[in-house]
């Protein structure tokens, strides 16, 4: 890939994503959460979506209304079930999703691993409990671990702080979350962020995600590139 | 529960309610500890730290030393502990990312984490996530990430549900969330050390700080032996 | 090697030099690709790069986008390329830790790597780390982690070792870095085309750029068939 | 553990080494090499050590100095053989020292999976070729992948650019290199550094290293506590 477009609409990010895309979908709660990526999506019309996602959306916006607009086939996360998340609620009780609940940490690791290039790895989380039934388990120095496979995503939509032209990003506070990894286990990476800098704008030192990893950078008062 | 204590072992005067209990795990959390507190009322402890004991608190969702809930001015929707409520950052904290904070607590970096439990058995399997009941949504979060990661698990919880069946059992009836990984369970009627009692070759727990309730009517209660420590 | 031209394929006047052929290969690196450079001859390409091609240099040492070697007062010894040698910083450059750097290389997100090899197999395979002599001291680098993880692989060599031998054979003799994984080999004498070879039921590697010898000579001084692309 | 002890005194920081520990020691040539404390340990007499670092020395000082004192049993490194590794060529053609050989990725990534409680992990790196010979293997998805372990230590040596008085740690330029990993990597992690800030005197944001990994941090200049 080359470096990142910057794009100013939010419509134009999300205009390829297919049917039936794994899109990997940033955030903690709202901290991070790409909602106008996922606006876009909604309005762009994308359906049989496998969203990868920590929750499984809240009130009645962002992922929640994604899946209110029935776009979503199954959902892949470590917590569907909040006090917000009557959406989803009513689906699964309605057999009208698919759920996979993974543990937070192996979620994150999971994607690591496709971004890492790891074809599996044997991991101690969950042993023992209905959440790695059916999994390879091995004894390794006296420790029983299960073997967990890599969640690659066809797209992943994050939100980030601030860009540069090339598309080097950094975060802000806990909304840094599941950005990072994310960006590392899709096939295209698309980052909302409040501003875009000039490059030499952000200090190599503190850059988080590399622009090697980003493929389009969105925001709406930026210059298009 | 709040029988007077009948017995010759030591008893405060009746249940401790939560905030004692929080009191009293902050109490026992060593100065400089690195902790993780689960959601829930495991988050009172951290009212209860001495001031300048130095504790760490680690939230999962990529922090260290976060400082109190956020108010007012204060309040960032970009800056939350894993509760998803605003908090605030003290001097020499550190942000990273998911994969970077399970590492972290996967690897056994930090000493101390505390935890809700709905059940424990006395082999200090820990169960907290899924009731078992048929229509419930299943969500774990990183309640299995910390129930195997931290170096001391303790669990934080009445010992008895509302309706009278005790919550340390001989088996956990409901889905497990970690095998053999809590150390101490802390409860109203007192704090029982399973780490201890795993050496024990009569399978028994050891409790200390009976509270309102006598070793005699625990041992009646509970389906595990108890001994006082 | 300096054989005019035979053949009725198109040669240059005469074999490339490594100037000659870093500036090949600095032509067909795609405008903004990322791309590492292996230690020794490849960092050459570097210097033929059309000014304006944004192309990035990745080095595993933990940093994107470095720029020239640098001299003088710009020499730092915290800043160096994987050759141990002090370079510069570009606008937009990023430093990041080892882990980081060759999960980068390992996921397959760097689009090019050029690295020198002792062997290349007709089907990819590449031997570049070891002589496999008895007395030699083993040393990889990340020659392993490159050859499986660019979604490119090039090798820049030259067509025939000091005692005439080809290094472009039916099997790797030297112990091998990496399988099947190198798609292009670019020559004093040619460029040859490993990716489509591959998908030849002839086992056939194809050519381009003949200079300095003619397909006929090519194809008898190789033991592994030769056609023109 | 609880926050980095600040020391003035590179012996002091090493004083408890074991014989026969394994010693991780950062840095890529000598950006990021913590020469003080190899010197200190050269000092300290500890022996039998094994030594996991990129390198197996440069010239006659830090490692190759340790070398040279016959303090080292074992070492294992992506690149022993270098123009100026004089003192380990003649130890291993003498017979003197063990090699193990790892690819310079999966010797980063060995040490992460030990910090990161991996058990093990599905490699792609290396495959078919003599380091991995014996190893398990398995096709994952149409790739072979082999199995690899993590590298645990005792003790990690690195050196960082500054360090709070809690013991986060941030560094220079490509002298991070492999400080940041080894530092969740073992037991007992000592790291020098040019400065030591008060708290508050770093931005939470470009922390790499969260204080929670280093154990002592030793700065000449420094006050101790």
């Amino acid at each position: 890939m080359s470096a990142a477009s910057i794009l100013a609409s939010y419509a134009d990010a999300v205009a390829d994503v297919e049917d039936g895309a794994t899109v990997l979908v940033g955030g903690f709660g709202m901290a991070g959460m790409p909602v106008e990526l996922i606006d876009a999506l909604i309005e762009q019309g994308a359906k049989d979506l496998v969203i990868v996602s920590n929750n499984a959306g809240n009130g009645d916006t962002g992922l929640a209304a994604l899946l209110a607009a029935k776009r979503v086939r199954k959902v892949v996360c470590s917590f569907p079930r909040q006090s917000d998340s009557w959406v989803f609620d009513g689906l699964y009780r309605a057999g009208q999703i698919e759920l996979e609940v993974v543990p937070q940490g192996n979620l994150a690791e999971r994607m690591r691993a496709a971004g890492a290039g790891i074809g599996a790895f044997f991991c101690p989380t969950g042993v023992g409990t209905p959440l790695t039934e059916g999994k390879e388990t091995r004894v390794i120095d006296g420790r029983t671990y299960a073997l967990e496979y890599p969640i690659k995503g066809d797209v992943a939509l994050i939100k980030a702080h601030r860009a540069d032209t090339m598309g080097n990003l950094v975060y802000r506070k806990t909304a840094r979350n599941f950005g990072p990894v994310m960006a590392t286990a899709a096939r295209t990476v698309i980052a909302q962020v409040s501003e875009v800098v000039p490059l030499g704008g952000l200090d190599p030192e503190v850059v988080v995600t590399p622009s090697i990893y980003v493929d389009r950078v969105v925001c709406p008062t930026a210059q298009e590139s | 529960m709040s029988t007077p204590s009948t017995s010759s072992a030591p008893a405060e005067a009746g249940p401790r309610d939560k905030h004692a209990l929080a009191a009293a795990i902050a109490r026992d959390v060593p100065d400089g500890a690195y902790v993780n507190l689960g959601i829930g009322q495991p988050t009172l402890v951290a009212e209860h730290l001495r001031e300048g004991s130095g504790v760490v608190l680690h939230t999962e969702n990529g922090m260290l030393n976060f400082g109190p809930v956020a108010t007012g001015d204060d309040v960032d929707l970009d800056l939350t502990n894993a509760g998803k409520i605003p908090v605030t950052e003290l001097p020499g904290a550190a942000y990273f990312h998911h994969a970077d904070s399970f590492a972290m607590m996967r690897g056994g970096h930090l000493d101390v984490c505390v935890l809700g439990a709905f059940q424990v058995s006395a082999n200090g399997d820990l169960a907290n996530w899924h009731t078992g009941a048929p229509d419930a949504i299943p969500a774990v979060g990183g309640a299995m990430d910390l129930a195997i990661g931290a170096e001391q698990v303790w669990v934080m919880m009445t010992l008895f549900a509302k309706d009278g069946t005790a919550k340390i059992v001989p088996t956990c009836t409901y889905p497990l969330t970690g095998l053999a990984c809590v150390d101490r369970v802390y409860t109203d009627l007192g704090t029982f050390e399973l780490a201890a009692s795993r050496g024990r070759a009569d399978g028994a727990v050891v409790v200390r700080d009976l509270s309102g309730i006598s070793l005699e009517e625990l041992g009646g209660r509970l389906d595990v032996p108890v001994v006082l420590g």
